[in-house]
């Protein structure tokens, strides 16, 4: 299969297959995060940089033998390597029976919410999470330092053009979008605020959030959304939310704590790790938001730059 | 035995095809997606060494006794964002080597590293028009 | 029946994947795409159901609504004028009749 | 004083997104500067605690150790965070007057910020006890990397950051992969956990795999020789400060990741039987010294020229490692320590001539000897030493592996070692002779000498080479007595 | 009560089922796009909202019920619009229905693409 466009459609179908087994493997925040990432925002990503660079790939491969001996040798090894493995769903294997008890058992007491994950992740293992929100941080800067280009005001009205014509064309589209962000991004803040309780929390929040934005820019123009959200704006929202999170735990040393203790925040331990969860969770989703946006924007930009360009170069032509 | 371990050559299967595209495909976009692929066959390894037998989602409910792993899922988290990181990342190089080369397929852009940079340049230039 | 729907569902799930697979035109993958897309919703509300965690319905409300945003993106982005279909698609396309 | 293990790494990571908020590059530059120093000090001080009271454990969210997130620091670490944190403050000086013709202007306080955020990374992974904790900190550090990498000013830089960004991904993805198998035969993350439970499940498949996965993973980043072909021309198109901070460091946190797992996680005894490790790192290393040694010698570019260099000198860290003896794990800390030295100097003064010159090739490098005498000299310093001359830091880490190879009898790989030497001295030759012994072109005659910041960021590095050349008792015992500690004697 | 709920629900799910099934069927078996869309636009928007109608009955609290709803509520806006807007893009990109695919149109095709 040559055609990229395809690929990354069965790439889409792919990611919501195996979002529908972290389901039925129980892993519903996964799921969750794995439908909102595969499917929506990677999709969109790719097939942005596809109308770039072209639908089509060269059928000739290269090095395939070395490929194929990589993949037998490395195939071997992990299959030599499963036969060792505890049998799945086997209840005594050491996973279930060395560090997770505690989690299971105790967190309930310890942090007080039903969501087990949402408080390993944000509470015995914050760091982690933190050094996943630092990650996509890197991202969205590293992204804007390839991509970020300088504002050509000339000529606007021609890309606007250009860009509009999804919107004049689809009005049944348009209405049905007008209503449906609103609920999205209400959505989005509900699973922001929920994860505590049910699968959800600050980065699948912010997805979604992200999601919305995205739609509405997709329908209505880039130019218009970039007067609501400038550039500015969402790099500072998202340097805010990292800051958000790390100083929660700078509140926690500077209280007397270790880094990310929460139990030091309020006099009430398990009314501190409330706290502590929401703010960072807050944090998180903050980030997450702005950064999405921000790829996206970047990459859309980029793309009519190229469309102008192309305009330009045809008007010299002619 | 074999039920017991099959979920693991399902992964294996998955990885070793990401793990292929990404090393035989020469166009950059595949390997991308190669690379994601390979990234999530890792997610489903993870994911199903967290499955207990009866076990339901690791959110406590009345009435709810074996709960599945949540150590893992947390960890999977990461690992998606990571993912996702990387190939935005990736996507952003590419659309620059588009932009740089004219050409995202591995072997023109060797060919083009190759040459000289004049000869390059009006390379391009013939391949635009 | 609820396992029964849920077969339903999957069966129904393999059929739009080979409709992915085969094509022939870029809008019959989206349209299968789509497809795709609503029935994992639902496949994910009837396990919520099955599993008896019926708390999980959020993940479906995210499906619906992740769902609709692809394909206006694959819409919107496959809509420019440098990506009609290509001459491949037309020649399958001619094939087939 | 009790929270220093987590300062070093949270002080630069808030420290980042503080710049975004910053925005102008001059203040940034300042900002960062000022905050690679305080790392520097921070890491200072918690050698110096670790020196006194042991090894120090630091219990992130109050969780105890193989619930939360542990860091550990004991020598090892101390050592790999001074090495970081101070190459990160010298590159820092000249980092202003350097981007100022390689990057473009709006991008100066992105670069800083990714810059920072590469070193959290770094230092996040060397700091960290946690298995997964690492894989974590791992990609901050290569997401920052690729896209630093891809700032360079020619468009072979991209390309370069793609292929390293393929090449980083499946190394970090099989590390996971390890990880991810060795947790499911012990049920823990920590490093610390991990080596008291793994001795039970040694014997398995699965932890063998395990334990496979891992090295290659780190070998892929490590750039050993088989796996190097990222390394050179990222190296070699990446902006010069970024260059010089990465061949300084980033290769030096795989060799720890590789030390940390093969020796404390995985233990001695089991490393050193279950796979042929020992062969291996051997054959590798001597493969990779005479393979890239014989690449340098034919280069064109001088950036190129050091990178194959540090594929080479990578060998040589290799064989001490595969000695397994405490004499070769010192010969092999001395080496990271040392080489960061060398290796941040030159790319450092390489930096000063692309900004006087414009590029790096060896052709216009004629006569500068004359025109930059305090930069060339710096350079020819840095080969010196990559040599192994007296007086120069590189000769004590030669003498020490020569030393560990020796007391294994391994006399011809001690012979191979030598000739890799003089492989060394044929490229640096060619260097010497064209900088001294040839006229400036006819472009390059009213060039200067580099600025000051330049300047004292080079010769910093130098007289540290000099001095550890010299005063061997910081290094060799420090060195000494994390190899002593990381054998299980006590020091 | 609980057995009529029960045959109720079952009814409403076997009907879903039915129809889902009869539109994958359909996806496969029809021989152009168009009409593929309308097995796909038709039985998703009726099997959907059966099925859900059936899950209805079976939730146990009303937060679950209201849950349902919302998702019935998102299928019947999204998935007829998503075929509208399908249709009209490929209508506007000239894929032409193979009904009307007469000599004439063929030719008219083809010049469009060349």
């Amino acid at each position: 299969m040559n055609d990229l466009f395809a690929v990354v459609m069965l790439l889409g179908i792919y990611s919501l297959l195996s979002a529908s087994f972290f389901v039925a493997m129980d892993a519903v925040d996964v799921a969750f995060t794995e439908a909102a990432v595969g499917a929506g925002i990677s999709t969109l990503l790719m097939l942005v940089v596809i109308t770039m660079t072209g639908r089509k790939e060269n059928t000739k491969r290269h090095k395939p033998f070395l490929a194929l001996i990589v993949v037998i040798f490395t195939g071997g090894l992990l299959l030599y390597g499963t036969f060792d493995i505890p049998h799945f769903g086997s209840a005594d294997s050491p996973i279930h029976n060395h560090v997770t008890p505690r989690y299971i058992n105790d967190s309930i007491n310890e942090i007080g919410i039903p969501n087990i994950v949402t408080s390993v992740l944000a509470s015995y293992r914050a760091f982690d999470t933190f050094g996943e929100v630092v990650v996509i941080f890197t991202a969205g800067i590293g992204i804007m330092a390839l991509l970020s280009v300088a504002h050509h005001s000339e000529d606007n009205h021609k890309i606007a053009a250009v860009n509009d014509s999804m919107h004049e064309r689809y009005l049944v589209i348009r209405i049905v979008s007008k209503i449906l962000i609103p609920f999205i991004l209400l959505f989005a803040l509900y699973v922001q605020f929920h994860g505590d309780f049910g699968p959800g929390g600050g980065f699948q929040a912010g997805v979604i959030f992200a999601a919305g934005i995205i739609l509405y820019s997709m329908l209505f123009g880039l130019s218009i959304t970039r007067k609501v959200i400038s550039q500015p704006f969402i790099q500072i929202i998202s340097a805010v939310g990292v800051l958000l999170y790390g100083s929660v735990g700078l509140v926690s040393l500077l209280q007397g704590g270790n880094f990310f203790d929460y139990n030091v925040l309020l006099t009430d331990p398990v009314a501190g790790q409330h706290l502590g969860i929401l703010l960072i969770e807050l944090g998180v989703g903050c980030t997450v938001t702005s950064v999405m946006i921000m790829i996206f924007f970047n990459f859309a930009e980029r793309r009519e730059l190229q469309q102008h360009n192309n305009i330009h170069n045809k008007d010299l032509e002619s | 035995m074999i039920t017991g371990l099959f979920n693991n050559w399902i992964v294996i299967v998955l990885m070793m095809s990401g793990l292929y595209i990404v090393i035989a495909h020469g166009n950059l976009i595949k390997k991308l997606i190669g690379l994601s692929l390979f990234q999530t066959s890792v997610f489903i390894l993870y994911i199903s060494m967290a499955k207990v037998e009866g076990g339901t989602a690791p959110i406590l409910a009345e009435n709810i006794k074996e709960l599945s792993n949540p150590l893992p899922h947390v960890l999977i988290l990461t690992a998606i964002v990571v993912g996702i990181s990387t190939t935005a990342l990736g996507l952003a190089l590419v659309i620059r080597i588009k932009e740089a080369y004219g050409s995202i397929e591995e072997e023109d852009i060797q060919i083009l590293d190759n040459l000289p940079q004049s000869k390059t340049q009006k390379k391009i230039m013939d391949g635009e028009q | 029946m609820l396992t029964a729907a849920t077969l339903a569902i999957f069966i129904v799930m393999v059929l739009a994947i080979i409709r992915g697979i085969v094509g022939p035109t870029l809008y019959d993958r989206i349209l299968a795409v789509n497809m795709f897309g609503t029935k994992t919703v639902l496949l994910i509300a009837l396990l919520g159901f099955v599993m008896g965690r019926p708390e999980f319905l959020d993940i479906a409300i995210v499906y619906a609504l992740i769902n609709f945003i692809s394909v206006i993106g694959v819409l919107r982005y496959s809509d420019t004028n440098k990506l009609k279909h290509s001459a491949s698609d037309i020649e399958t396309y001619e094939k087939e009749h | 004083m009790l929270h220093l293990p987590i300062l070093q790494v949270v002080i630069p990571l808030m420290a980042a997104p503080l710049c975004l908020l910053l925005k102008r590059p001059q203040l940034v530059w300042l900002f960062a500067l000022f905050v690679s120093t305080v790392a520097f000090i921070i890491s200072l001080l918690l050698l110096q605690q670790v020196s006194t009271t042991g090894v120090i454990s630091y219990e992130l969210g109050g969780w105890q150790a193989p619930w939360g997130i542990e860091y550990r620091i004991d020598q090892l670490n101390a050592l790999l965070l001074i090495i970081i944190s101070a190459t990160s403050t010298v590159v820092l000086i000249a980092a202003q007057t350097s981007i100022e013709k390689e990057i473009p202007k709006n991008k100066h306080t992105l670069f800083y910020i990714l810059y920072l955020l590469s070193l959290t990374g770094m230092l996040g992974i060397v700091s960290t006890g946690d298995a997964f904790n690492v894989f974590v900190f791992l990609e901050i550090s290569s997401l920052s990397a690729y896209s630093l990498i891809a700032l360079g000013k020619k468009r072979q830089a991209l390309w370069a950051s793609f292929q390293y960004l393929i090449m980083g991904t499946i190394g970090a993805t099989f590390i996971l992969i390890g990880i991810g198998l060795m947790y499911q035969m012990t049920g823990t993350l920590n490093m610390e956990d991990l080596s008291q439970r793994l001795p039970q499940v040694a014997q398995t498949k699965t932890v063998f795999t395990a334990f496979t996965f891992i090295i290659v993973g780190i070998c892929l980043k490590l750039a050993l020789f088989p796996l190097h072909l990222w390394l050179p021309n990222a190296y070699a198109y990446a902006p010069s400060i970024v260059t010089a901070f990465f061949a300084a460091t980033a290769t030096k946190v795989a060799i720890y990741l590789l030390i940390r797992f093969t020796f404390t996680v995985f233990g001695l005894s089991f490393s050193f039987t279950t796979l042929p490790l020992q062969g291996l790192f051997l054959v590798l290393g001597l493969m990779g010294i005479i393979v890239a040694s014989s690449a340098a010698i034919y280069q064109k570019n001088i950036k190129h020229l050091f990178a194959y260099s540090s594929i080479a000198q990578v060998g040589f860290i290799i064989i001490g490692l595969s000695t397994n003896s405490v004499m070769g794990l010192t010969a092999t800390l001395l080496h990271l320590f040392n080489h960061a030295i060398m290796k941040g100097a030159i790319f450092l003064a390489l930096g000063a001539v692309v900004y006087q010159i414009g590029n790096s090739q060896l052709v216009n490098f004629s006569g500068l000897g004359r025109k930059m005498p305090l930069t060339m000299a710096a350079i020819v310093i840095g080969g010196l030493s990559l040599i192994g001359v007296p007086l120069t830091a590189g000769f004590i880490s030669k003498w020490y592996l020569l030393t560990a190879l020796i007391e294994n009898n391994w006399w011809p790989v001690a012979i191979l070692i030598l000739l890799g030497s003089l492989l060394t001295v044929i490229y640096v030759w060619r260097i010497v002779e064209v900088i001294y012994f040839k006229e400036p072109l006819a472009e390059n005659t009213s060039v200067t000498e580099a600025p000051i910041l330049f300047l004292i960021s080079i010769w910093t590095l130098i007289i540290a080479n000099f001095y550890f050349g010299i005063d061997t008792r910081f290094s060799v015992q420090l060195t000494q007595s994390a190899a002593q500690s990381l054998f299980g004697l006590s020091p | 009560m609980d057995v009529l709920l029960e045959i109720i629900a079952s009814l409403c799910l076997f009907i879903g089922s039915f129809i889902c099934i009869s539109g994958g069927v359909g996806i496969l078996r029809f021989p152009d796009f168009y009409t593929r869309m309308h097995a796909v636009g038709v039985t998703d928007t009726l099997g959907a909202g059966m099925i859900l109608i059936g899950l209805m009955f079976y939730s146990p609290d009303f937060l679950t019920l209201s849950k349902l709803l919302i998702i019935l509520l998102l299928t019947l806006l999204i998935s007829p619009t998503t075929s509208h807007v399908l249709a009209k893009a490929a209508m506007q990109n000239e894929l032409k229905p193979k009904l009307q695919q007469k000599d004439s149109d063929k030719e008219l095709n083809s010049s469009n693409y060349s």
